[in-house]
């Protein structure tokens, strides 16, 4: 079982960076954000699993904390994005 | 390998604290300076947590049957440190945002000729 | 190896399959609003699934409540970012594949 | 695999600090802020610092990242050309960073369980704390207990950040025609913003009181209420929350919330104890630690949750104002 978990861990790592490069750059700014929303709900997935492959599962209230702010940051984005002239 | 595994850690701390800093020296925008300072901080966090691991310990919450745990001093004093640092990013931020109000700009240099304009 | 941690694993790695086909479908769908598609579509099904995955792993216990809580939020929150985001990217004036090629064929009958 | 998930993530922050370096769009730049502080808190999970990533994951990666983007709506976006040559500041980060590097050398290897940093205070706290407190989360032991001291120092830093912000910005109230949400069309938004900041008030709430036992403690919970009004402004606009917690209310809890931390120590010392020395607050030891630590993570909890929600508060009235000129 710790095989797959560990299998399951750095495939979602992976996944991580293909959308952290997405972020990097990205042909319109709204791309860029799905790419910091996409790192992040990725982010909350590999917590919880990382914590069943370290043995210490019960560290679930961080991966809640990051959904958490994962959408206030997406909305404040939104928000303040309105305010700003774009420039591409 | 064993020895780029030993100072691995504080090469990436090194590297970051350099990337803070060249942004706060070089960067013109007040805004980017205080993004810099913060890379800058949380370089210096990352240097004390690396410092607190200790291989094969586990987070210092006392479970059954766990005898090695990591450092948890760090932790401490990086923890209270995060909250302070956030709070002096927000007077920065509201410093800068003063200075828009009475420059009309938040570009350095421009701010600099208009006091010598004054 | 029982039937539930079997079962478990074909939960993760079938959530880490969708995950890794939207993160393709980031880079390879040609206009945003494809790519919106790709990606919150595949985020909610791989939420559920390895987190459906983990859910087995556990004896019904706290971790159990925090598990399903993150889900509940995930599937809350994700389609509605992306719809949020899709809006605002509308409203900004970004057009579709189709109408892009449409508004190019007009400009070049001119 | 610890050592492989470490190494994967410290490229990875390494690549965001460099692609933040090279952009130009400020924007961005904040946005790759966030996922700078995101991996930095994943890393410290890594290293065992629960605690530390619960705090980086919701002040840093939340309230910093807000705060940055509401200054760029009143500043705006582009960073113009930098006119200075970039040759010299080159130069110097070269040479300081080869002598740090240079430096690392001397250090001891990363993680070594006979280090110098291990030797001395850590396996009293280790060994003695669970017994002494009686909690069996030693960073919360460690912070509220034996450097109950530091800790009320760090909370009145935060309230004097409060006063300063207040004092540089200051939160006026608006006409209600002035102030407009730009998210008043996304009714999406609105409904599962309803929904969802209960949730987020009883995990602040359970996040306060269970932070004896597992991750976190006064310091996040406050944040985490904190961030969920913030939400509700956002998306509904400033003047519905002053509605709901106006200014005012906050700098009194911002003052309470020290008041209380100090008057547990004053109280101590009216028992015969020394300033914040638990042992005295009831007849048996670690129950006066218990109740000591509770009342002075609550007091943590309220100063931190009426500082932070009455900073944003001053940034977000100044963008209404500088948006509706």
């Amino acid at each position: 079982m710790t095989e797959i978990l560990a299998a399951a861990c750095i495939a979602i790592l992976v996944v991580m960076a293909i959308a952290l490069a997405r972020a990097f750059k990205a042909p319109t700014v709204y791309d860029r954000i799905l790419g910091v929303n996409m790192f992040g709900t990725k982010t909350v997935l590999f917590i919880a699993a990382s914590g069943y492959l370290m043995g210490r599962p019960d560290f679930l209230d961080i991966a809640i904390v990051y959904a958490l702010i994962n959408f206030i940051g997406m909305v404040a984005v939104l928000r303040f994005f309105e305010y700003t002239s774009p420039i591409e | 390998m064993s020895f780029i595994f030993d100072y691995y850690n504080y090469w990436i701390v090194v590297f970051l604290m350099m990337a803070g800093f060249y942004i706060v020296i070089s960067a013109n925008n007040l805004v980017k300076k205080i993004v810099g300072l913060n890379i800058f901080q949380t370089s210096v966090f990352m240097l004390y947590i690396s410092m607190g691991k200790v291989t094969g310990g586990t987070a210092p919450i006392v479970v059954e049957g766990v005898t090695q745990y990591s450092n948890p001093l760090p932790h401490v004093l990086i923890l209270t440190a995060i909250v302070v640092g956030v709070a002096t990013t927000a007077v920065g931020l509201s410093l800068i945002v003063r200075i828009k109000q009475a420059y009309g700009t938040v570009e350095e240099n421009e701010f600099e000729n208009k006091d010598d304009a004054i | 190896m029982d039937f539930l941690d079997i079962v478990s694993s074909m939960l993760l790695l079938a959530g880490v399959f969708f995950g890794f086909s939207g993160a393709v479908g980031l880079f390879r769908f040609p206009d945003f609003f494809t790519r919106v598609h790709a990606a919150s579509v595949t985020d909610s099904i791989a939420a559920i699934l390895i987190i459906g995955g983990l859910l087995l792993q556990t004896s019904f216990d706290l971790n159990t409540a925090k598990l399903v809580f993150i889900l509940l939020f995930l599937l809350v929150t994700s389609p509605t970012a992306s719809h949020a985001l899709a809006k605002s990217a509308r409203h900004g004036g970004l057009l579709t594949l189709a109408e892009s090629s449409s508004q190019d064929k007009q400009e070049s009958a001119k | 695999m610890a050592e492989f998930i470490d190494l994967v993530l410290l490229a990875m922050l390494a690549l965001t600090a460099l692609r933040i370096i090279f952009l130009k769009d400020l924007f961005a730049v904040v946005m790759l802020f966030g996922i700078y502080s995101f991996l930095s808190a994943l890393i410290f999970v890594n290293l065992d610092a629960v605690d530390v990533a619960f705090t980086e994951a919701s002040v840093g990666a939340g309230i910093s990242t807000v705060l940055m983007l509401v200054t760029l709506a009143m500043t705006g976006r582009k960073e113009k050309q930098s006119t200075h040559s970039t040759l010299l500041p080159l130069f110097v980060v070269l040479v300081t960073g080869a002598a740090l590097i240079y430096g690392t050398l001397d250090m001891p290897p990363f993680g070594h369980p006979d280090n110098p940093v291990h030797q001395h205070v850590a396996p009293r706290y280790i060994e003695e704390s669970p017994k002494e407190v009686g909690l069996p989360n030693m960073v919360t032991s460690v912070l509220a207990s034996y450097r109950g001291f530091d800790t009320l120092g760090e909370t009145v830093v935060v309230f004097s950040a409060l006063i300063g912000v207040l004092s540089l910005l200051g939160v006026r109230r608006k006409k209600k025609k002035d102030l407009e949400s730009g998210l008043e069309t996304h009714s999406v938004l609105h409904v599962v913003s309803k929904i969802i900041i209960p949730l987020v008030i009883l995990f602040a709430l359970y996040v306060q009181f269970h932070g004896d036992f597992g991750p976190g403690g006064g310091f996040q919970a406050g944040v985490i209420a904190a961030a969920a009004f913030i939400l509700y402004a956002l998306v509904l606009g400033l003047p519905k929350a002053f509605a709901v917690v106006g200014p005012k209310f906050l700098q009194w809890m911002a003052s309470f919330g020290v008041l209380l931390y100090a008057s547990v120590g004053l109280y101590s010392m009216y028992k015969g104890g020394h300033f914040l020395d638990y042992n005295k607050l009831a007849a048996d030891p670690i129950a006066g630690q218990h109740y000591g630590i509770i009342i002075i993570e609550l007091g943590v909890g309220i100063t931190v949750f009426a500082v932070m929600l009455n900073i944003f508060y001053a940034f977000g009235s100044q963008a209404e104002r500088s948006n509706v000129q």
